[in-house]
């Protein structure tokens, strides 16, 4: 121990001396950075000490923009086991279960290789969910490309999804849901978020936390590989000569089949108790893994570093610190079950190696030349790196940053600010089924089938739902349960104002869960923005984040986790602000689960909620243009928790043939949506204002369109009304027709700028919308067949 | 205008992990093999083009191996006349080849 | 009766091939790979998955692990083999059943509910479909083309080796000659196909007609189980 | 003990339709290359192997060519030396070969 104390700096021999002037900055760290750090060491760091802190201290693994604003959100609750802090959130569903679930982004990497990019985000999120100890049931991703009618992103989009499916269907977890967005501001910087969520019995919950001096810290997985070094390859022509960079490979390539591996090994190691803490490894590589780990639980670890298994030969000390080489997990392991350790892992044929020790001292030492059992290095082992665990990770730099609205904002109207009747708002003197057709066959509301047929949506034998329909239920294993999962993001509408949007999304992925009959129990995100250097986009994140804490207090659902992905820009631009939600909800008999199909002839058609004005954000103002004096829907978040409420008591009592969440292409799509889902017609009357496009394709929130059957209607009115919900009756299901007659104040306009004998309604056979819907994805990349 | 057959090699770089040949390598205890190792999986694609002259047909193929057969970020190419004469589908002219039957 | 379901690494589909199986009254254990030992199985299923990543071609390495000869071994005693879709593709890499499985013709993994028609109805894996009656089941796969060279193919349909094949009206999902989708043994007791009956076992998720399949298997044996106790000749490999 | 490093190609056979190859021959007009026809895409599988003599390190890579890299039902192979000297972790010794940089 003292001949530790005494090494206050490591040899320079070690690593290459202290770093040169300036290696702090190509390795991504400000002066300011350099000093913070000198500040916790007391002394200059070197080199390999310096690689450890730029991955540690990078936006990605410590949160330095997003910290101060991410403390602001609620994440307590009723049955919260687990929250932000740990590698997923876990809640509660009763009967000694918890659901645990998390969304990460793997954008970046998605946009240099997208095939790799997209399946080793499955990847890294399925870790994290059975890192927890809970074994996977599912997965869901969010997709965010640029027009697809550009070649580039075409071939984006295939590998992307091929990259899902390819880890995902391999490793054998069902995906069954997600999200695809076309947008402009995607277009360089293409968006890739993932969900995953999975079960555990609460009292096998694991942390990854190394509580005990003594314990082991073993390596199990893949051997560690020059993978993911990127940006600190400076270090590597330091040390070995200029020109070799290039050699450097950063792009890290998946092995789902070492993914199933580690996931049995994980799995069964839980089961059996040999572990006492579990860690996977992501970005920032063994050096993340161990000082959060060890940051977490106040201890330390001693790192042999010889003894980490390697995939090539000469690879130096911050190589191997900082690698982030996929398929590998860290785990805590009392030295009294190493030999049991050993053997589960032997038996699934996945390499392990015991790589240091927990200490007591609360620091992260790297040493060379093998260690002692208290984690001192052996006769002859050199510190080559020694820095206290807390420095890395909890106490790591932390940025008030500087925020500012965009200069335009202060002359766009307040959410929701009234259409005028007179402006030139694009339906007058179009035909409505028109549009309807034109939106159904867009890219972003056609049928998601080109994708989700890539996608291995019943493995596993509990799916109920795969998501066409806005959630995806699955079956709790040998239980009358379902788990009910969604996940949304309104950029549109955060494009104008990031707090709208993203309580938008929030409202919009909860409704989408309790439609089902579902309650939600939780809320994970992925906060999508630019440079949070610069104040516009810095005041979009939190704008996000304060909408993102209002939506969950109002609607009582806790954050219990998330992820960050900042710097998405490219030189064509900024992307829209993209707050991805994800919701989890729990259904108490999965057989009174409700659809969003239409059911049955002769039920009645009823809308739950009202439209309210603003078209901009909307798909239909995307397809046409809005008027440039009008805002985003605004939203009700009173009424959006009384829906949350009502939804499942209406389920539970059976009331409901169908439900479906009104969102994307307003109502008119929603019904045309149940129409071709449930291959039956429909005859509502609408009415409408001075601006039919409003309640014929406007997308404001709190609405629901449900189906009941006749003898139910009035219990459904009276129940809907003990909730403050307004309930609109708009017709009957039947016919293979859809018929929407329009009524009320704006119902001539567009008949009479067309001139006399055009009928001023929609009426088109449900064959014709599902053909438009159908073939929209398709030909939009340019792939219709036959 | 004359017609030039020719093979693509495309195979992981150097440092990037091969799951295949991993897989391979771990397989081979099976087949009692137990003097291999260092086992690189890729893709090979053959093709012809027709051109007035091979060092046109071969700038083609070399664009193509670039820009559409292998991702320079991952993977290494090569180009390789094929010998028409010798094997006009069979995998290349050299070496034993054998349909396994 | 009691069903073998064999674990690879790269399995995925065994626990629901195990629970199927005993959904239909069987007694269901899984077989490690590793293990040349089927543990007194009547019946063994070679579930889904991608058994070793399915690196190479899909089933390849599979066929060299060490279960595979046991297995072997049983299917010549006579024994039932069932491979469901990377089962198949084993059972079709180690030459217990005819063809190959190659890369669907949409170059895409396609993840379709198809519809199967049943073409024979006297083998022990088919006798409890009732008659007309075509299967609604998933497909999950990126390798499930059928092939065959045409000489091989016409001997394999008048043996009448074609157990089931896509039905409309979503048709054949991957481009397999003949629209086939599952094959039988010339013995009859090794059959081979690339959807899953296992998914198809409850109406909640979206049919049970799989179940069909296990049943056919679990109750038929019952009943014959006398006569495959009849000593049988044995053909080594 | 010496090494010997090989590649074994392995292509889809005759008669066997190769969508893959199809697949690129329809991307080709996009890329504006009009002179490019039977495209075939199969495997390249490059492996050390630990032998006394040449031949003997060439029959292991035949077996494994015959019995795990290819199905012969579909495919056909052909095993190549490589010129360790030349190009070791590269696809090929001969022909123009990039990193696409
Ligand atoms: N937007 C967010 N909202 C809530 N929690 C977040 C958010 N972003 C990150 N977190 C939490 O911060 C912790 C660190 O996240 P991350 O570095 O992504 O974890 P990991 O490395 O395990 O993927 C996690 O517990 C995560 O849930
Ligand atoms: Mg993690």
């Amino acid at each position: 121990m003292t001949a530790v104390r005494e090494a206050p700096t490591v040899p320079a021999a070690a690593s290459g001396g202290p770093g040169a002037p300036g290696l702090h900055r190509s390795l991504g760290l400000t002066d300011g950075e350099l000093e913070a750090i000198r500040d916790r060491l007391g002394r200059d760091p070197n080199e390999l000490e310096l690689a450890m802190f730029s991955v540690m201290w990078s936006e990605h693994c410590s949160y330095k923009s997003s910290k101060t604003l991410l403390r602001e959100l609620p994440t307590t609750g009723e049955g919260v086991l687990a929250g932000p802090g740990e590698n997923a959130g876990a809640v509660s569903i009763g009967d000694g279960l918890a659901v645990v679930f998390k969304l990460e982004s793997h954008n970046h990497p998605s946009a240099v290789e997208p095939y790799q990019g997209a399946a080793t985000g499955v990847g890294g999120i399925l870790r994290d969910v059975f890192t927890m100890g809970a074994r996977p049931i599912c997965v869901l991703d969010a997709l965010k490309f640029g027009d697809p009618a550009e070649p580039r992103t075409r071939h984006l989009v295939r590998d992307v999804v091929r990259g899902i499916g390819g880890y995902g269907n391999c490793i054998g977890i069902p995906t069954v849901g997600g999200e695809l967005v076309f947008d402009a501001s995607y277009r360089d910087n293409p968006l890739v978020n993932v969900m995953a969520a999975g079960l555990v019995e609460e009292r096998r919950l694991v942390h990854a936390r190394a509580d005990r001096p003594g314990d082991l810290v073993v390596l199990y997985g893949s051997a560690t590989g020059r993978d993911g070094i990127g940006g600190a390859s400076v270090l590597a022509s330091a040390s070995f000569g200029e020109g070799e960079t290039s050699k450097r490979p950063s792009v890290q390539v998946g092995d789902p089949f070492m993914g199933k591996l580690i996931l049995e090994v994980s799995l069964e190691l839980v089961e059996r108790g040999l572990v006492e803490g579990l860690q996977d490894l992501g970005a920032g590589g063994i050096t993340c893994a161990t000082s959060e780990a060890a940051d977490r639980a106040g201890t330390g670890i001693s790192l042999d570093l010889d003894a980490v298994p390697r995939r090539e030969l000469g690879m130096a000390a911050f190589e191997v610190m900082i690698s982030e080489s996929q398929e590998r997990m860290l785990a805590i392991v009392s030295p009294d079950r190493l030999a049991e350790v050993e053997d589960v892992c032997g038996r699934w044929a996945v390499p392990v190696a015991v790589i240091g020790r927990v200490t007591a001292d609360g620091e992260i030492r790297v040493i060379s030349g093998g260690i002692e059992t208290d984690g001192s290095p052996a006769p002859g082992g050199r510190i080559v790196a020694r820095i206290p665990a807390a420095a890395l990770a909890s106490e790591a730099i932390v940025y008030r940053r500087l925020a500012s609205p965009p200069p335009r904002r202060r002359a766009a109207p307040a959410p929701g600010a009234p259409v005028v009747p007179s402006d030139s708002l694009p339906e007058r003197g179009t035909d409505p089924g028109a549009v309807l057709l034109a939106l159904l066959a867009s890219p972003n509301l056609g049928s998601r089938a080109w994708l989700t047929t890539q996608y291995d949506a019943t493995v596993g034998a509990d799916t109920v739902e795969a998501s066409e329909g806005g959630a995806a239920v699955l079956r709790v294993h040998g239980m009358r349960k379902g788990l009910v999962l969604a996940t949304d993001a309104c950029a549109s509408i955060a494009a104008r104002d990031p707090w709208l949007g993203t309580a938008t999304a929030v409202a919009e992925c909860a409704r989408n869960v309790a439609v089902t009959g579902a309650r939600p129990l939780g809320v994970t995100n992925c906060l999508n923005f630019g440079d949070p250097e610069a104040p516009e986009a810095f005041w979009q994140l939190s704008e996000a984040v304060r909408g993102l804490g209002d939506a969950c207090r109002a609607l009582g659902l806790p954050v219990t986790g998330g992820n960050v992905s900042l710097y998405n820009e490219s030189p064509s631009g900024r992307i829209a602000p993209t707050a991805q939600i994800g919701v989890v909800g729990l259904l108490e008999d999965v057989d009174r689960r409700v659809g969003p199909a239409f059911r049955a002839e002769g039920d009645v058609v009823g809308l739950l909620g009202e439209a309210t004005p603003g078209l901009a954000g909307s798909r239909y103002a995307e397809l046409a243009g809005s008027a440039p004096e009008d805002g985003p829907p605004p939203i009700d978040l009173a009424r959006e928790a009384a829906l949350l409420r009502l939804l499942p008591l209406c389920a539970d009592a059976g009331l409901l043939s169908s439900a479906q969440d009104v969102s994307g292409g307003g109502l008119a799509v929603a019904l045309a949506e149940c129409a071709i889902w449930g291959s039956l017609g429909a005859r509502v009357e609408l009415g409408v204002g001075a601006a039919p496009a409003v309640e014929l394709f406007g997308e404001s929130p709190g609405r629901v369109l449900v189906t009941a059957n006749p003898s139910r209607w009035g219990r459904l009115q009276q129940i809907a009304a003990e909730h403050d919900v307004p309930l609109g009756r708009l017709g009957t299901v039947g016919g293979d027709r859809l018929r929407i007659v329009l009524v009320g104040q704006g119902a001539t306009g567009a008949a009479e700028d067309r001139g006399a004998g055009v009928a001023d309604e929609i009426d088109r056979p449900v064959a014709d919308l599902r053909r438009a819907w159908e073939l929209a994805l398709p030909s939009a990349l340019g792939e219709e067949e036959g | 205008m004359t017609s030039y057959r020719f093979a693509v090699s495309v195979m992981p770089k150097e440092g990037i992990l091969d799951p295949q040949g991993r897989a391979v390598e771990q397989s081979l205890p099976h087949l009692e093999i137990t003097s291999v190792r260092d086992v690189r999986v890729g893709r090979r694609v053959e093709l012809t083009v027709e051109a007035e002259a091979e060092p046109k047909a071969r700038a083609t193929v070399e664009r193509l191996a670039g820009e559409l057969f292998s991702n320079p970020l991952i993977e290494r190419w090569a180009v390789d006349p094929i010998d028409k004469a010798a094997a006009p589908d069979g995998p290349q002219e050299a070496g034993v080849a054998g349909d396994g039957r | 009766m009691r069903v073998g379901v064999v674990v690879f690494p790269g399995s995925n589909c065994d626990r629901d091939a195990l629970e199927a199986a005993r959904l239909s009254g069987a007694e269901a254990i899984p077989l490690w790979h590793e293990e040349p030992d089927l543990r007194g199985s009547e019946l063994v299923v070679l579930p889904g998955g991608f058994a070793y990543g399915d690196y190479l071609r899909a089933g390849v390495i599979a066929r060299f692990s060490p279960i595979m000869g046991a297995i072997r071994e049983h299917a010549a005693r006579g024994g039932l083999v069932l491979g469901i879709c990377n089962g198949f593709q084993v059972l079709a890499e180690a030459g217990l059943v005819p063809g190959a499985l190659l890369r669907n013709a949409t170059l895409r993994f396609e993840h379709r509910w198809v519809r199967l028609s049943v073409e024979r109805r006297d083998t022990p894996f088919t006798r409890a479909v009732p008659e007309g009656r075509t299967l609604r089941m998933p497909v999950a796969h990126g390798e499930g083309r059928y092939w065959l060279p045409e000489a091989d193919f016409d001997e394999l349909e008048a043996r009448r080796g074609v157990v089931f094949r896509y039905a409309p009206p979503e048709g054949n999902p991957n481009g397999s000659a003949r629209d086939v989708a599952g094959v039988i043994d010339a013995g009859g007791r090794v059959c081979g196909l690339m959807p899953h009956p296992e998914r198809a076992s409850e109406v909640l998720l979206g049919s049970d007609d799989g179940m069909l399949l296990f049943r056919s298997l679990i109750e038929g044996a019952a009943e014959t189980v006398a006569a495959e106790r009849d000593p049988i000749e044995v053909t080594s490999r």
